[in-house]
């Protein structure tokens, strides 16, 4: 593990892309993973076609879950949310590019289980109006 | 576990070996007859080892462990989860809960569920042959709720009387029964008593743990809602028990111990709780004693728990034979008294001499079994007996274990000048 | 046990050899520095010992067994208890219940003592570091019986703040505390609390997990109403803890958990209930490890519990003596940080560097800490904190060990490109 | 234990001495022996002079209980409460002669424990008389 925290790790958890809030998002999801009590907030704004035209994370967390979202929600601009849903772990995994031991394997994988809550939430709003 | 079941066709001796206390002798150089294992079963070498290799190795509190040590200790808790998991034929892990035994995960649906769903007026039904472990935490249920208990009869050999199950069944909420009786060794036709319960609209507990050691065990095939069982009784140590229950029962339960590791969230003011199945264990679990349980489970599969049935019921049939010749004596033998329908249990009498007292006796030719009312007051006051001499078996019993028993019994006559 | 005494003259070392694991190499070949004692102890051969000697020799059910080595392990079993009644100075072994932890023994309080006496509007008072296991209890009581919870509060050191508690004592029937921090390591003044919380006419219930293992405790000294601590945090296994209660509270509670062991006699229509202390100890016991956890306390009391306390007192004074050059680098150390107010814990953050990236650069190096909320998230959000960094110590640990986590942490500046 | 089953105690466990009732008793106790659920009673009638002039004991039980109660309470007739009282563990253990097991001891002792509960009951009628 100690290998994993390499620059462009440390600049995305010092850096984070896309965080903050969105003033009107249409979809949002939150989680925290239980073990450690990190939270994480996704909030996404749809554009006619469906597809993602701003996307906001926020929380506190450790630098794997940190790095893992940031990374991960500059690859979400412009998705549909049907492709985010269909997102797998690979995703992260190929971000970060080292393998995760399995004890911070939940760090790595709360962006993106909070960002596919999020994408279901916009689809079911989409669905209902 | 290759060796177990070659062991098997080798003969038992090999299976024994791998008991070390069997090799033990009493204090007066006798060897070790138990038979006593519907009280507690003795340990193989390999789960004996598997406590010892935990604290050895790898001991470490789990789930929020971040190092290498508390990593191995979480997979190995919750791998042998998911063995129960296997073992039992449930849908998922998350519905397997550790508790301390077979009486605490009975008492957890007590709580919960019945606290959650009994009312005023409402019925539990539990047979008449049930555990104390399986009755008093219904009785006092009953209290708090203002619900009633009704009582399914047993015939006089123990056998369960199904005809008014119908009637019996009407506005009850819950059925709590065992599925196989640790007085009697009688198994019960549970398949049958939960269809015509859900018919009814009761869900049903079964208390397996007589039966989960013994015999194969599918809670799915059964359609138990909750199953519960105790390590201790099958090769696994003391101090863990198990409660499978339906996740849709489970997840709409409240919960009931509190603390540590069963919640999501904490405020001052108030808590949001985990998920299945850890939303039921508060606090630090008996980690080693489930990893060696997890053992326990690998050993009896290896053996197979058909395997353990054929070899109960051979020696069951065994004893029965050899036993009646000392009936003309006085000998008297309660429950089925047939290995088709009874698990690896004696219940008996030997003419005027009290359990207790035979037990001694037998107790000194290092002969262990067990006298009195097995935690089942009722069941003795319902066939009018005040205490039972109890031998049972398992699986490294053997014949010479009977033998063992019949010449003890023979010695207890001559003492008590038995004609 | 002469050994071990000899073993503190001697220097360290010896302590180290008694336990097994602190030999054992992680994968990347390193030793191991535990530093994780205040989430569960290491134990030592004797402890490891007593539960293969049970297991091997005489494991048996107890209490109703006649034979050998039934009658050997229900003595071992009590026994086992009167050492734990004398650890804490108790009255009398009655007035010991086993339980599988700290936290069954608190809910057992807050089910039993609490159903019976907490009412609509009365109110419950914890401090606001309790761990969630002497907290979540409470919040489910009072929502339960419609009383409500009040908290002592603490400073930004994590030091309990008593000047307003004569006020916070109105309509107070029951005060659950710590008696020390386990995220902080505070050490609490018990016997202030239960002589204002007695003369305002409520009860204390003192949670020991974290003090038991760590310096002497007397209950009666105390004169708490209830003491509850975990065996696995004090050498023992994991399986056993241990409610201790004055005997007028406990014979005046109702029942808990019900079935075998408990009772006196059944009827199928009710029950009365067997006498202190296994009213409240149904089912099968954890016999083996109650047994092991006798053992534990031996080994404990031959080392000495004010040794205990004094060699835990100067390895903190020198670790923060050591962590001091780091403060500049921006570690920073919470709660009293005062050896004489603290117990064995350190609780930190390092600069920007989340907890559980620095407790996984440490695990890289054979370094085991705690990372996160410490099962007391309220106490977190009240110092503002997500996360921390805990070490903790026990007797096994040494300078060298504080030398380990140090250099780890100079590791973790430089990973983290700290200036 | 196999030598403690003799003929004067298996006598005495099938022709127990004063087993039954008494038609109008002074003082009465039952207890039971949680472990095995044996249950014995006592029932005393006392003279004026306050011994104890007729004695019955019931229940069911093992060679060893019926086997001390009924030798325990041949000595009983014609003693003092206050004797009865002050009865110690040897009594029994005379009576039977042979060392028992402790897994047993309570079996050889409930009787006594019955006995003494009797007189104690029977001191505090006379008290409130
Ligand atoms: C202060 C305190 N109370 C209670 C507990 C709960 O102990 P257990 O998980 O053994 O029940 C702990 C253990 O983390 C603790 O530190
Ligand atoms: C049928 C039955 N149910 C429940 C129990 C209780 O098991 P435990 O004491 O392990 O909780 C027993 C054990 O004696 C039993 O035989």
């Amino acid at each position: 593990m100690d290998d994993f925290y390499r620059d462009f790790i440390l600049d995305h958890y010092r850096n984070p892309r896309n965080f903050g809030h969105l003033p009107e998002p249409d979809a949002v999801a939150e989680d925290r993973n239980p073990l450690c009590g990190d939270e994480m907030r996704v909030e996404i704004a749809v554009d006619e076609s469906g597809n993602v035209s701003d996307i906001r994370f926020s929380g506190k967390g450790c630098a794997i879950s940190q790095a893992s979202a940031s990374m991960l929600l500059e690859q979400a601009r412009g998705k549909s949310l049907e492709h985010l849903l269909a997102l797998g772990k690979e995703s992260v995994l190929e971000n970060v590019g080292i393998d995760i031991s399995p004890t911070r394997m939940k760090c790595a994988m709360l962006g993106l289980s909070v960002l596919k809550s999020a994408a279901l939430a916009g689809l079911a709003k989409a669905e209902s109006e | 576990m290759s060796r177990t079941a070659s062991a098997l066709v080798a003969g038992e001796r090999d299976v024994r070996a791998d008991f070390p206390i069997l090799g033990e002798r009493t204090s007066r150089g006798k060897r070790l007859v138990y038979l006593d294992s519907a009280a507690t079963s003795q340990k193989p070498t390999v789960v004996i080892d598997a406590i010892e290799r935990y604290y050895r190795e790898y001991n470490a509190n789990i789930h929020r462990g971040v190092y290498e040590i508390a990593a191995r200790a979480t997979d190995a808790f919750e791998e042998a989860r998911a063995k129960v998991a296997r073992f039992l034929n449930a849908a998922e892990s998350a519905e397997i809960i550790w508790t301390r035994n077979a009486t605490e995960a009975i008492n957890l649906v007590a709580w919960s569920w019945g606290g959650a769903n009994l009312h005023e007026g409402d019925v539990i039904l539990v047979s008449e042959l049930e555990h104390h472990s399986n009755l008093v935490p219904w009785q006092l249920l009953a209290e708090r709720s203002g619900s009633r208990l009704r009582f399914i009869p047993v015939n006089d050999r123990g056998e369960l009387q199904l005809d008014t199950l119908d009637a019996l069944l009407e506005g009850c909420k819950l059925v709590a029964i065992a599925h196989v009786s640790n007085t009697l060794g009688t198994i019960l036709p549970i398949a049958e008593v939960v269809a015509r319960a859900h018919a009814a609209g009761a869900i049903v507990l079964v208390d397996g743990a007589q039966a989960a050691p013994h015999m194969p065990v599918d809670v799915r095939a059964l359609d138990a809602d909750f199953y519960v069982l105790s390590a201790h009784k099958m090769l696994g140590p003391t101090g863990i028990g198990v409660l499978y229950g339906k996740r849709a029962l489970l997840d709409a339960m409240p919960p009931f111990l509190s603390g540590g590791d069963m919640i999501r969230s904490v405020s001052y003011e108030r808590s949001t709780f985990n998920e299945l199945p850890w939303k039921f264990e508060a606090g630090t679990s008996n980690i080693a004693d489930a990893i060696a349980f997890g053992s326990a489970i690998d050993y009896l599969e290896g053996y197979g728990m058909e395997n353990i049935r054929a070899h109960e019921r051979a020696l069951l049939a065994y004893a029965f034979e050899g036993l009646g010749a000392l009936e003309e004596r006085g000998l008297a033998i309660y429950g089925p008294h047939d290995p088709e329908r009874s698990s690896g249990v004696i219940s008996m009498n030997f003419a005027d001499i009290h359990a207790h007292d035979l037990a001694s006796i037998l107790d000194t030719e290092g002969i262990c079994i067990r006298a009195g009312h097995h935690c089942t007051m009722p069941l003795m006051g319902r066939l009018d007996l005040a205490a039972t001499a109890r031998a049972s078996f398992y699986l490294y019993n053997d014949r010479s274990d009977v033998d063992a028993l019949i010449t003890g019994l023979e010695k207890a006559a001559a003492i008590f000048r038995l004609s």
